[in-house]
């Protein structure tokens, strides 16, 4: 069930100024029903005229709220930084499949690069609920804007990569994935940059691999076809429907 | 009999408000935000005689305050439309609308063959898609091929048939004259304007095929004026689209010369405009005491 | 020389930045703002061969983020241009484009000959309106009568003679090769999308003369989609405009095939936007490194 | 000297909520040089596109400071009433010729309806100050939708109009002019809907009157030719440059 209603923000917090905020919203039926790795679609003002794909980053079922986990890139993303508190908000969701989430045997790997962290929370608390041991590794460009390290840190030892090497290990996700004991993971997920997921897609013979794809939405309900990733098949998948999460060896990458 | 109900020549809907091709899925999509059956009418997306995978992402984008589109007629194919959608579509409760879109002559005959089914209220024909054959020339901007057209889907079903025209042409009335003259049953109108938007950072098109479809609030002007222009030029009814985003937008289309509207790109903004602009209207026909919405269309003209 | 020295043919503009006939007077009314010598060169309002009063009021209205006007060629006439205005004009230190408008071609002949003065920069001649001979189809939509048009001010002046496309045809393209065969040394485009805006309470065109000529921000995906054609059509310059508002747009414009760019309802909307644009292409050149701004004119057709 | 300027809104006061509106805004250039019956051409926000014109209300040449009064018809103007103290506010002008103002043998009656009394207080104020007596005869349709009488009542007598009649003379301001003694005035002024103005030339004989008229503008400069209003030799004069002050009997406001 899809619900398009008015939430109301009841957190918009700056954890980097104009860069990244997370903002909490009282919107009960869609905390109800989302699953880790499903989005909102958000009427961020009167422009831009299309609202805007945003990851559920964390849900409180009991308080009927969820929370988003935003970088400022454009005026879409700006408005959202200048919701404030007690002010309603126009929704739609939870949208997309999501992550598969069940036991494993062992332990389960999210990896995540840049603001493609933000799924990753929620999808690591479901996976802990159901008795999974989680790790994490994410990717930032730096120590100055990196950002919400303290949540993953909650639910799991976190290695962190830096490009420039000012926290963790200096370069991609890669540069830890290179020396990672993969034997040791039922499971990993990952949510990044195109080339993050282009490198993720190396290590898919070796794990059970899901990735959660990014594309430019017109509707975000399975609608204007505008959504869509190549298929290994060379057919085309809707990201907000089929998608935003597929299995690694699914995809393609190819141009 | 209700104040909304909307008798497009031989095609009779609930009320004037229907919703556009290739912006409402197949309507399996909206059905978790309102019952369908409080709609006018969906035109699905696009059909065409065989699968289409469609264009090379970025197939749309924001700009201007609208959107560029080129999905590129991504869809089943017919026999899969027929087969596996629409079954389910004629369950709703409101008019089925099938969209189709040929590379000749013969496969608009074809399809409009196909579709002579029970279940499909009216044949909506796209021709803004290029004719393969005759060197790419589209059929919605020459005005004969308009006509051949025309005239092989009527000769085909005994569905109304709505031509659908395109925007991007010199003399709109003339196109509108010329699929009158082949048969056409209503016009829809308008198809996207033809626009391009350019990424300067990569120096690229943003649209992977370069130029798409714009449609949403801007083109609402130029709609307004070719629906005025066709009103004058034809004694078929219209259906008006381009930009409708409120009750306001449909009666500026109805006033200009429509009898029934089609939402599109807005119901990627709210997907209850359609449900809305229902309400608006019946609030508009009671307050200014109308007998029906219809005694408004083409007041401008009076 | 400086790195936004313009040569469009046998016209050299210090800057690529212009001003659009229509929007901008004659300067004047804009000179307390800034120096005009600033810019690359002024657009002045169209003149035609005897005054005009113009339209009857209403004739502008802002709708859909765009503007829609129907000032109807207001205007002293060609004479008075050359006695009253002109002298004044070319003191600004900024090449002076005199956009002019005929009934006839022949009249187009006239006007050409007429300001074949010293300080005058360009003629730009203006084939949107309507023919009066021909029974008012307008100049512009016929790749013939284009030629004529273009033929005939070439053969009176000795000016570089500026052919203004509309946007409102079927195929910019046919229409950009017409003026080029017919000797046209640049090609300025988009004018006016024809659009119309209803007032719902009144039941009434907002606009007096019912439709007009729909500019602004919401025109720029369609004029940058032609700009993108007529540059792959043609071997002469083009002006680019149509919404252009700030220096992204002005980017997106020569990235498409632009040499030059107009500003024009922008200069409404902020009198600085010219100005601001100079300034901004000036910081991207050397932000990026080039030796010209020419360097990134059609650069996405690389 | 036309200035485009970034102002600073110091007041934003609904005289009536929703609806009436009084700002005042430092910028001394356009104080300094503003005549009454001119005006600013103001851009209230992304959207609309076009600036809005709107009268001087008041000036004070001292502190450098302009006000304005303003009626809530559209989002221009909504845009305007959402304006916060201390905010900059982009402004053109002062644009337009304004009224005439000299030392007269006799008085000066100020005649507004509606919104159109804005520029009155201003030209009452220096009518005023060169040594004229002024009287004014203020139009609204009821008691609830006037408003700024007071600031009127300061410089001189007061006469009111309401349609619905709860206060002053029941009617237009017509119902005042037909028993009003002419022959006492020197000069007369008026500012107000056209049915008011069309009312107005039916004395223009009688004194010695000045119109104030409004028309859609397109750029506020004179350039665009949009907002031309007829005169009575048939031609067509710019409201925003000849105007927006007209001698009445040069106007015609027949179709
Ligand atoms: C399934 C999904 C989940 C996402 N989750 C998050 C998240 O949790 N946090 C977060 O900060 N960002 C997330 N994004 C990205 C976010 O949607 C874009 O950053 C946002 O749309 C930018 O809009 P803007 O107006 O601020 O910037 P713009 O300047 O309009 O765009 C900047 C870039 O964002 C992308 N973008 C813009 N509009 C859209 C659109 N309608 N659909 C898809 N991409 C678009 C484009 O790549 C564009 O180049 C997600 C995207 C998708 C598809
Ligand atoms: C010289 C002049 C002085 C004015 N002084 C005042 C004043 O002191 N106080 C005041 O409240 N109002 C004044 N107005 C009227 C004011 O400009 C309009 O009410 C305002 O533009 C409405 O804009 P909107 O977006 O709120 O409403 P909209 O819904 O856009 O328009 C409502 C009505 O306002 C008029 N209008 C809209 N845009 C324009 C425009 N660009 N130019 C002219 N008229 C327009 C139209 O008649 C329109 O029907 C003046 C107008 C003029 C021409
Ligand atoms: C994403 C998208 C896909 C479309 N696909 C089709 C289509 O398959 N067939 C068709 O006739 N029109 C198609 N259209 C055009 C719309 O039906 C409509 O004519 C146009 O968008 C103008 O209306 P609007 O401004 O309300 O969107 C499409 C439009 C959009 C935005
Ligand atoms: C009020 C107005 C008057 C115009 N008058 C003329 C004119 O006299 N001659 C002409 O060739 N174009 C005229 N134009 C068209 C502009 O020069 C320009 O081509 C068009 O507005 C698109 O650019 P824009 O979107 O930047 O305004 C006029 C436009 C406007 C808005
Ligand atoms: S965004 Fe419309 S189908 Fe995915
Ligand atoms: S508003 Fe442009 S000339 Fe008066």
């Amino acid at each position: 069930m899809i619900y398009k209603c008015d939430g109301i923000v009841i957190d918009n917090e700056p954890l980097i100024k104009d860069f990244i905020y997370l903002m909490k919203i009282k919107e009960t039926k869609i905390a109800e029903y989302a699953k880790p790795g499903q989005f909102l679609e958000i009427k961020t003002g009167t422009l831009p005229l299309l609202r805007k794909p945003i990851s559920i980053f964390a849900v409180d079922k009991v308080e009927g709220t969820i929370s988003i986990l935003y970088q400022v890139k454009g005026q879409g993303t700006k408005n959202l930084s200048q919701f404030k508190i007690g002010q309603s908000i126009d929704l739609m969701g939870p949208l997309g499949n999501g992550f598969a989430v069940e036991k494993f045997n062992k332990k389960c790997l999210l990896i995540g690069g840049g603001i493609g962290v933000a799924p990753l929370y929620d999808l690591g608390l479901r996976l802990k609920e159901v008795g999974n041991e989680v790790e994490f590794i994410l990717g930032f460009s730096s120590k100055e804007t990196s950002y919400a390290i303290e949540y993953f840190k909650e639910l799991g030892p976190v290695k962190i990569a830096t490009i420039d090497g000012s926290v963790g290990v200096k370069g991609t996700v890669g540069a830890i994935l290179e020396d990672y004991d993969l034997t040791d993971i039922s499971k990993a997920y990952g949510c990044g940059p195109e080339p993050m997921l282009k490198y993720l897609k190396t290590i898919e013979d070796e794990v059970d691999l899901e990735l959660s794809l990014e594309a430019y939405m017109g509707c975000g309900l399975g609608a204007c076809l505008s959504c869509v990733c190549k298929m290994n098949d060379g057919d085309y998948k809707r990201v907000c429907k089929e998608g935003p999460v597929f299995k690694a060896k699914e995809v393609s990458f190819d141009e | 009999m209700s104040k909304l109900e909307c008798q497009l020549g031989k095609l009779l809907l609930k009320n004037p408000v229907t919703v556009a091709s290739g912006t409402f899925g197949s309507g399996k999509e909206f059905k978790d935000f309102y019952d369908l059956s409080l709609l006018g009418g969906i035109m699905v997306k696009g059909t065409t005689p065989e699968k289409r995978v469609g264009n090379k992402p970025q197939r749309l984008v924001e700009t201007s305050g609208g959107v560029i589109n080129s999905i590129g007629l991504a869809n089943g194919g017919i026999d899969d439309f027929i087969f596996n959608i629409l079954p389910e579509a004629k369950t709703y409760g409101t008019e089925i609308i099938v969209n189709i879109s040929g590379g000749c002559i013969e496969e608009y005959g074809i399809m409009a063959h196909k579709l002579d089914l029970e279940g499909v209220g009216a044949v909506e024909v796209n021709i803004s898609c290029p004719n393969v054959k005759e060197g790419g020339i589209t059929f919605g901007t020459d005005p004969e091929m308009a006509y051949d057209v025309t005239k092989i889907v009527k000769a085909n079903t005994s569905k109304p048939v709505i031509m659908k025209l395109s925007p991007n042409v010199t003399n709109i009335a003339i196109m509108a004259k010329a699929v009158e003259s082949g048969g056409a049953d209503i016009i829809s109108m308008i198809n996207t304007l033809i626009g391009m938007s350019i990424d300067v950072e990569k120096r690229k098109p943003i649209i992977n095929n370069v130029i798409g479809g714009y449609s949403g609030p801007p083109i609402k002007p130029v709609a307004l004026r070719m629906v005025y222009e066709v009103y004058k030029a034809v004694n078929i009814p219209i259906i008006g689209m381009g930009g409708i985003m409120n009750t306001t937008d449909a009666l500026e289309f109805l006033m200009a010369g429509a009898s029934a509207i089609s939402v599109g790109t807005g119901n990627f903004v709210d997907p209850y405009i359609p449900i809305n602009i229902i309400k608006g209207l019946e609030e508009y026909v009671e307050k200014n005491g109308l007998l029906s919405y219809k005694e408004i269309i083409g007041a401008v003209h009076r």
